[in-house]
């Protein structure tokens, strides 16, 4: 799986997470561009069926990244995310989608240096798991 | 649809990595696109105006920018568009420098993955609808939660701008604790001879009103439409007939600790708390009143020459619509009685601060005299013991009370301005002292006036033939010391109020683990909450010294009176909205809304020819975080301008 | 009532008494105390000091064995194991990825199931001390003692917490409640100079002095006391203290199993008496002289 | 014609004939019941008294199929049909029930009449039918009711009749494309074969309930009576679904590709339409409807009644209604 | 039990305490039961009661908007109504609930076809973890005159075996048996409309203006569509079984359930259907929820 280049859709939240990447870009940390942000305004925002439909459209990887709990703009959005996708994530897990397909990360406005190592680990993990067949009819 | 895509080199920030070209023709062959094209920088006016022209003579009716993060430059283009005549919420910005240019290197793959970028934009503003920006009316009417010094202030601020305020205070005067001090650091004027003006300007005042003996009963609505329920406690004394004359407490038999005092003086069962109390109007404590005890006295009632005194008023509950709230709860002082090595505060002679401000005060319960409480005898060695409660995570708060330094150092001054051969003794961990003339003033207690600064704590105080034996640390000598003390003051740390919480949550403002109420941003925004409308001031946030206090106080005024001033509110369009043909009432995004933002409402189910419940968002509170879309199953409720569908459309785009 | 106990090396040695004491109580109160077999050192203060992971390996050896011999609750004595063997419970408690290098080290998981007290929370809290009071004997009215605590009983609070941090009482309750009467002191959980006995003995005799002085002044005839350290410096050192300062104290230092053996009615001569440097028992006949009763067990209807 | 086969000799002709026909047939998979699949190793062939959950409509009509897809290249929309034409391969169908095989007859009026519908058709035109007749009819079935039976013969190339116990198992040959399959099967005397059937389909034929369906229903149409007995109903579909002969269907446009798939006049979605006005606003309309164009609307239309009797959406009705007498009870007046 | 039911209802409807009693009848085949509305003291010895009334009636409430509902309910019948009341669909007002003894009900599934089912055999699964024949939460509380002898209710276990079984299996060898039972799935939905808790005015696999899973019946379609009915399910779900019992094709629903239903539990110790005050699961979080498998 060597020349295998995933493809990975990660929704950042408006104000921790995107601002975390434009800080990575404004800092010229270079990273694998396998991944495509989509902005959301909060990861309270995401609904399950979202990180469905991309896994079904043949994604091989999915992030949602948010605020660290406590930072998040609205106060209480990325608590209710992490509720929510800990439950989808466990149950992904368990209708055997590789559990790394999935995956949830905090990510501040400061942090660009935890962004781009965060997806040179996501890349290479993904990579490990390999093409993601579901979907394909 | 007509999209128009204009792809930035910035310079060569983008074009040097990105295909510019490449990008923008293999764009120009996407549905939907009319027109695809490049320019230096489209943020320039010159790229501006390029793309209004773009808009006359193309038609365009939607447009795509792929520039830098939309953080910098959303707005310019919004604005750029709306001259251009479309709708500024009809335009996406694909991110191909922060998220592409700046982080790949390779051109070939950042091509490739600016043109994902921009597909998934295009597919976006395809499914974005025209939206217009919101107004909600707003009631020109602050109400101020606390009368103490940034209470008093703040309605100051607002009767400037000519804006009615109300204050609502629990005790039966207004002045807080400020009017307990004697002496205020580091200029040494007396605290009643600057806040009594203030309090008197304030009740004087034609645009405030001041609710005494009051408390909020209940708060509900949201900014710019609180409606407001305030229980004014029964004062038994009527205040339009009193005129403060006195008489009745004059003549009551019934002596009670004051509190005001700290228990160290009497007052009546009828009392002002203090002479300069503002209403001048006396109150009855129900509690040791004989009447209300016993049915006997009434001696206040007989001698009141105006047939004030009034034995059968009841709590009377007022209701009131405000556009803005500030809260300025104030301080309370820490519970010392948790420290063993202090003696559980079981020895009379180990005081707090606010004690010593009683007594430092010459019109206090001790006339000016620095005495033991015990035996009333002139207190000659004064140990002072800094950090009571702060800076303690086992027994007290994780937090500095940043005032307790600065009125040890003046309580040292006080002793000895007080008796020339008392000896002050401070046990601290650091001065702080950062603040204007502060560190000199300490420095002068030092020098001057002789206090002894000892850098340790207090391991143990107990009594030993009636004096108080301390023993402690001297870190600096690396010695222990015993200091046969007649007196003990504690600098106990300043609290959140008891019922700190119960108010954040009728008003939905949050509160941290040590109950004092959290600002918007720690930095950005210090006066506000995250619940619009709603601003902070004083020590009910953290604590703080009268200056800061009263710099929070204006400054709170001000960005409620920013609020009023507006004729109806301002409010971003990219909010929740229901379609109530899906909406089953199932309440959950009402539950889950951090703001509070959605309610039922009854509608009329033409289908189902029925009335049923159905969720509604309040715009003017509605902040578009779009939690609510995200627990509503039946997708009822969207979010506009980030729409499922414009987001399933941007997956669908991949 | 049934205990697995664990002596620790002080009570086999230097505070035999102790052991003998805290038995003799146990027995005449139906309390069975079972001794942990081939027990081993619980780290006491060099350990700690020396390599942390030691200090909790070895009381956790002690607990697993007390836990081999069923599910009993481990009582202590001395105030240090007691305190030792806390702190190891509380770190296999809490702390998950150090407590995998302890399982390490002995080789069997423990996550601080086995529940460890001090003779004295028995006795006050579990035995009660009104049952105490009924099943007192011997009358000891007029004895006057400073319960001192020392150092370790009561701190660190949420380890030990089974009486107050600043302000212990639970031995003067207990002496209340035999009828012993315990003076107000402020010297209750000073240090003694603990295990700096041998290393720097001036220390010991300076503070030990203080200990002495603030016990005599508030008239105690002797002091009671829980932990052998507190006993062997108060007693050994109260010489040498008297030769240093010039002071002429004569106050026994005795164990609260000791007192309350008394009281119980157990033979004096089955509590160890004699093995203290500073003999109690012309202190002893004294009281029990005065109040005229011998050594005759006199029954209280309860 | 007639041939009599030891079931190992015909599972073996089947093996050797997957090479040229796509097979398909009953496979029982354990506890879940029994399905058509497509069948690679003839010993999955079940030709048991069990009952296929689906009908074997689902091979001629899928619950799902795409029709075409629209792509846009340099600036032009253009319509590709969408899945691959189902190539022309044969296919033999085997364990075809008597009262499924009629469904065919009865959806080809619908699918193979004045209009065709390209890929019934299709699938219709390659496919021979071997059926199987009842053994063991089941409790709910009423086929003879509908004028056909257990041994019905109607819309086949050719039946079997396999008794569950004896290993023996009869072929009546009846269409050419039969008897070219079979042909490697030596034939079997007639006289004892026929009389030995007669007596097979006697057996089989008594025990299915008979019911008398009325030819129409219209005068109670606006009858309470529907209200009453459509009220357990949940609108689950199953019975539609699960029938051989109803074939409604909806088409829906998902990205970028337009979808064929199983609809029911019990879905309150099934009339809606765009204005927001529904026709058939509750279950009573709905499943009156049902009835209805089962066994009176599609009588007028093409003479006969739109049921075969299969007894499939009483089985598996998950609140128990039975269709049949439901009709059969209808009453004669409003 | 019945007598006394039979009474209550007579009352009931008499007293105009309720408009209508949702209860169970006997079936055309004579031996199951089925569904039936009463609406008039008469048709009230329609009424039986016994192992063959599995249906969860609740279902059936969203039938009779603004009417004063009567309802038999068995104890895990009585949790989705607690769901019901919890999400604001139903007042108590509005419902009389007449608790019945059950020991476990008939799984005809588990019969051979064709077989007329015999008492006490071919229990439904979810009864064998089942804890308590009596409902705790009811208006009435109907008991049987005398003890049950054999029943259906063992309270083996959690429940959770056949779950925890599957998760000891390989990721890869999870996939596969899922595939195998979701390519069976034809879409009739039949799962969602038995379902008490399926009361979505338009399910978002009917939402036609945004596609939001393919409804082809493919394993992309398949698999969507069982993974978003299970998620909204989440919480809510009180495992009366409906959905199994309905799937027509027999696909293992409560296997998807009460993994979830599992998880929630451990994760956030919540149970659906344990209190109609509670708030439902994901529009609350407790600040300590899990997070360990957040980077």
């Amino acid at each position: 799986m060597t020349d295998f280049e995933p493809k990975i859709v990660a929704f950042l939240c408006n104000w921790c997470s995107y601002a975390g990447a434009d800080l990575a870009g404004t800092s010229r940390m270079e990273y694998p561009s396998n991944v495509t942000i989509i902005r959301v305004p909060c990861s309270g925002r995401m609904n399950p069926i979202f990180v469905l439909k991309c896994l079904m459209n043949g994604s091989d990887g999915v992030l949602i990244s948010g605020c660290h709990t406590g930072d998040c703009h609205y106060s209480e959005g990325n608590f209710y995310a992490r509720r929510r996708f800990a439950v989808l994530k466990s149950f992904l897990g368990y209708l055997g989608i590789d559990p790394r397909r999935f995956q949830m990360s905090w990510v501040s406005a400061s942090e660009g240096d935890k962004w781009a190592k965060l997806i040179h680990e996501l890349v290479a993990e993904i990579k490990e798991a390999g093409p993601n067949k579901m979907g394909k009819e | 649809m007509k999209i128009g895509v204009f792809v930035c080199h910035c310079g060569t920030n983008i074009s040097a990595t990105v295909d510019v070209e490449e990008a923008a023709a293999a764009i120009g062959k996407l549905q939907n696109v009319k027109l695809s094209v490049t320019y230096r920088y489209m943020c320039s006016a010159p790229g501006q105006e390029l793309i209004k022209k773009a808009v006359r003579e193309e038609s365009l009716d939607r447009i795509v920018i792929a520039s830098c993060s939309p953080a910098l430059h959303e707005k310019t283009f919004r604005k750029c568009a709306e001259e251009a005549g479309i709708n500024p919420y009809l335009i996406e910005i694909a991110n191909i420098r922060e998220h592409c240019s700046w982080v790949h290197k390779e051109k070939k793959e950042a091509t490739r993955k600016a043109i994902e970028l921009v597909k998934i934009a295009v597919a976006k503003v395809a499914r974005n609808k025209p939206l217009k920006k919101t107004y909600v009316p707003i009631e020109k009417k602050v109400l101020i939660i606390g009368g103490g010094i940034s209470g008093v202030q703040s309605a100051i601020d607002i009767s400037f701008a000519k804006y009615p305020a109300v204050i609502v205070e629990r005790e039966p005067s207004i002045g807080g604790k400020m009017a307990q001090f004697d002496k205020t650091f580091p200029t040494l004027d007396c605290a009643a001879c600057i806040l009594t003006p203030k309090m008197v300007t304030v009740s004087q005042n034609k645009y405030v009103t001041i609710h005494t003996y009051s408390e909020i009963e209940s708060v509900t609505g949201h900014v710019g439409d609180f409606t407001v329920k305030i229980r004014k406690k029964a004062r038994s004394v009527d205040l339009d007939k009193c005129t403060g004359c006195g008489a009745c407490f004059a003549k009551c038999p019934v002596k009670v600790d004051s509190e005001f005092d700290m228990r160290l003086g009497k007052r009546k069962a009828i009392y002002v708390p203090f002479p300069q109390a503002v209403p001048n109007v006396p109150v009855i404590d129900r509690e040791h009143c004989l009447w209300f005890q016993k049915q006997t006295c009434g001696a206040c009632k007989k001698i009141c020459p105006f047939g004030a005194i009034n034995y059968e008023m009841p709590d009377e509950i007022i209701e009131e619509k405000f556009g803005a709230i500030i809260v300025a709860t104030g301080f309370t002082q820490f519970d010392h009685s948790v420290y063993g090595e202090y003696g559980y505060g079981k020895y009379k002679d180990v005081i707090t601060g606010l004690h010593f401000e009683r007594m430092a005060n010459s019109s206090g319960p001790t006339g000016g005299r620095i005495i033991r409480p015990s035996d009333g005898k002139e207190a000659q060695d004064v140990v002072f013991i800094q950090c009571v409660g702060s800076r303690d995570e086992q027994k007290g708060v994780p937090y500095c009370s940043r005032v307790c330094c600065m009125y040890t150092a003046k309580h040292a001054l006080l002793l000895k301005e007080h008796n020339k051969d008392a000896q002050a003794y401070v046990f601290y961990i650091d001065i702080r002292a950062a603040g204007k003339n502060y560190e000199e003033f300490v420095k002068k207690v030092q020098d001057e006036y002789g206090a002894i600064y000892l850098r340790g704590r207090v391991s143990r105080i107990f009594e030993k033939k009636g004096k108080l034996i301390v023993r402690g640390a001297d870190t600096l000598s690396g010695s222990q010391i015993e200091i046969k003390a007649d007196l003990v003051v504690l600098a106990t740390g300043l609290i959140a109020q008891g019922d700190a919480v119960e108010l954040a949550q009728m008003l939905h403002i949050p509160y941290d683990q040590n109950k004092l109420f959290t600002e918007a941003h720690p930095k950005l925004a210090p006066a506000e909450t995250i619940t619009s409308g709603i601003f902070l001031t004083g020590a009910c946030q953290s604590p703080k010294d009268i200056p800061d206090t009263v710099a929070t106080a204006s400054a709170a005024s001000v960005k409620a009176l920013g609020l009023l001033i507006q004729g109806e509110l301002e409010r971003e369009p990219l909010i929740a909205k229901v379609n109530t043909d899906l909406c089953s009432g199932c309440k959950a995004c009402v539950i889950a809304c951090p703001f509070r933002a959605i309610e039922m409402k009854e509608i009329e189910d033409k289908k189902l020819k029925r009335k049923r419940n159905a969720a509604q968002v309040i715009e003017g509170v509605c902040t578009g975080c779009g939690n609510c879309t995200a627990v509503c199953r039946m997708a009822a409720i969207d979010l506009e301008g980030f729409s499922d569908k414009q987001i399933m459309g941007e997956i669908e785009a991949l | 009532m049934r205990y697995a106990y664990y002596p620790g090396c002080s009570l086999h040695s230097t505070a035999k008494e102790y052991d003998l004491s805290a038995k003799e109580v146990a027995r005449s109160l139906g309390i069975e105390l079972m001794e942990i077999p081939d027990w081993i050192c619980c780290g006491a203060t060099p350990a700690h000091i020396t390599m942390n992971l030691l200090s909790i390996a070895l009381p956790v050896k002690n607990l697993l064995k007390a836990k081999s011999m069923g599910s009993y609750e481990v009582v202590a004595c001395c105030a240090a194991c007691f305190n030792r063997l806390k702190v190891a419970n509380a770190f296999m408690e809490t702390r998950d990825e150090d407590r995998r290098k302890v399982e390490d080290i002995v080789g069997e998981p423990y996550r601080g199931e086995v529940k460890v007290r001090h003779f004295l929370d028995v006795l006050a809290n579990q035995f009660g001390l009104k049952n105490l009071k009924e099943k007192v004997a011997r009358q000891l009215t007029g004895l006057k003692v400073a319960c001192y605590y020392g150092c370790l009983l009561t701190r660190p609070k949420d380890i030990t917490g089974f009486d107050d941090l600043e302000e212990p009482h639970l031995m003067d309750d207990m002496m209340k409640a035999i009828g012993v009467e315990p003076v107000n002191w402020p010297y209750k959980t000073e240090c003694c100079g603990a295990s700096f006995s041998l290393s720097r003995t001036d220390i010991v005799l300076r503070l030990s002095r203080d200990i002495l002085q603030m016990a005599s002044d508030e008239g105690a005839q002797a002091i009671v006391v829980a932990c052998p350290l507190c006993q062997s410096n108060l007693d050994l050192r109260q010489g040498m203290v008297n030769k240093k300062y010039n002071t002429n104290f004569n106050i026994p230092i005795l164990y609260f199993t000791q007192v309350l053996g008394l009281a119980l009615g157990i033979e004096a001569k089955k509590l160890g008496f004699e093995k203290h440097i500073v003999s109690p028992l012309s202190l002893l006949k004294e009281c029990s002289r005065r109040l005229n009763v011998g050594y005759i067990p006199t029954k209280r209807e309860p | 014609m007639f041939k009599a086969v030891g079931k190992k000799a015909f599972m073996k002709l089947m093996d050797s004939l997957s090479k040229g026909y796509e097979i398909a047939a009953p496979r029982k998979f354990s506890n879940k019941g029994v399905f058509y699949s497509a069948i690679t190793d003839a010993g999955d062939i079940y030709l048991g008294a069990e009952f296929t959950v689906e009908p074997v409509k689902k091979l001629f009509l899928m619950p799902s199929e795409w029709l075409f897809e629209n792509r846009f290249n340099d600036g032009k929309i253009s319509l590709q049909g969408g899945v691959p034409p189902q190539e022309a391969r044969k296919r033999i169908i085997i364990g075809v029930r008597p009262c499924e095989a009629r469904g065919l007859e009865l959806l080809d009026k619908v699918f193979c009449s004045d209009f065709k519908d390209s890929s019934y058709s299709k699938n219709r035109e390659r496919s021979i039918i071997v059926g199987l007749a009842c053994s063991k009819p089941d409790k709910t079935c009423f086929c003879t009711s509908l004028g056909s039976s257990p041994a019905e013969t109607r819309g086949m190339d050719a039946i079997i009749f396999a008794g569950e116990e004896s290993d023996e198992m009869m072929l009546e040959i009846i269409t050419d494309k039969a008897r070219e399959i079979f042909a490697p099967l030596e034939d079997a005397a007639c006289e004892e074969h026929r009389k030995k059937l007669e007596s097979e389909k006697k057996k089989i034929k008594d025990p299915v309930r008979k019911i008398n369906i009325p030819d129409a229903l219209s005068a109670s149409f606006e009858s309470g009576y529907w209200k009453e007995v459509s009220s357990p109903c949940v609108s689950c579909g199953v019975c539609t679904y699960l029938c051989p002969t109803c074939h409604c269907f909806d088409l829906v446009d998902e990205e970028r590709k337009r979808l064929r798939c199983y609809d029911g006049c019990c879905f309150k979605d099934f009339t809606q339409q765009a204005s927001g006005e529904n026709p058939r606003p509750t279950k009573r309309e709905r499943y009156r409807q049902r009835v209805f164009h089962k066994f009176d609307y599609f009588r007028k239309n093409f003479g006969e009644h739109l049921c075969v009797g299969c007894g499939r959406c009483i089985r598996h009705c998950p609140m128990k209604i039975d269709i049949s007498e439901i009709a059969a009870n209808a009453p004669k007046n409003k | 039990m019945l007598k006394e039911l039979k009474a209550i209802s007579k009352e009931l409807l008499k007293t105009k305490r309720v408009d209508v009693i949702l209860a169970y009848k006997r079936a055309s085949d004579g031996v199951s039961a089925m569904p039936c509305f009463i609406f008039e003291e008469k048709d009230i010895d329609k009424m039986i009661l016994d192992s063959y009334c599995v249906y969860n009636l609740s279902n059936y409430i969203k039938d009779f908007p603004d009417k004063k509902i009567g309802i038999v309910a068995k104890a895990c019948d009585i949790k989705s109504i607690i769901v019901l009341l919890q999400e604001n669909q139903l007042k108590r007002a509005d419902v009389v609930i007449m608790g019945i003894e059950c020991h476990g009900v008939i799984d005809e599934k588990r019969l051979c076809p064709g077989e007329r089912p015999v008492q006490d055999i071919g229990f439904n699964e979810k009864c064998r973890s089942c804890k308590s024949p009596l409902p705790a939460f009811c208006d009435y509380l109907l008991k049987e005159e005398e003890e049950r002898g054999k029943t259906g209710r063992a309270s083996e276990g959690d429940g959770y075996a056949s779950i925890r079984k599957l998760e000891a299996k390989s990721p890869a060898e999870r996939l596969k048996f899922w595939e195998e039972e979701f390519s069976r799935c034809i879409r009739c939905y039949a799962c969602r409309q038995v379902c008490p808790l399926c009361y979505c005015p338009k399910c978002v696999a009917d939402q036609t203006d945004l596609a939001w899973f393919s409804r082809a019946s493919n394993l992309k379609g398949n698999m969507s569509w069982n993974v978003v009915r299970a998620i909204h399910m989440a919480g809510r779900c009180v495992a009366c079984g409906e959905c199994e019992r309905a799937c027509p094709v027999g696909i293992p629903l409560m296997e998807l359930n009460k993994k979830i239903e599992k998880d929630v539990k451990e994760l956030f110790g919540y149970e659906a259907g344990a209190d109609a005050e509670q708030k439902p699961l994901f529009t609350c979080f407790d600040k300590k929820d899990p997070e360990d498998f957040v980077k």
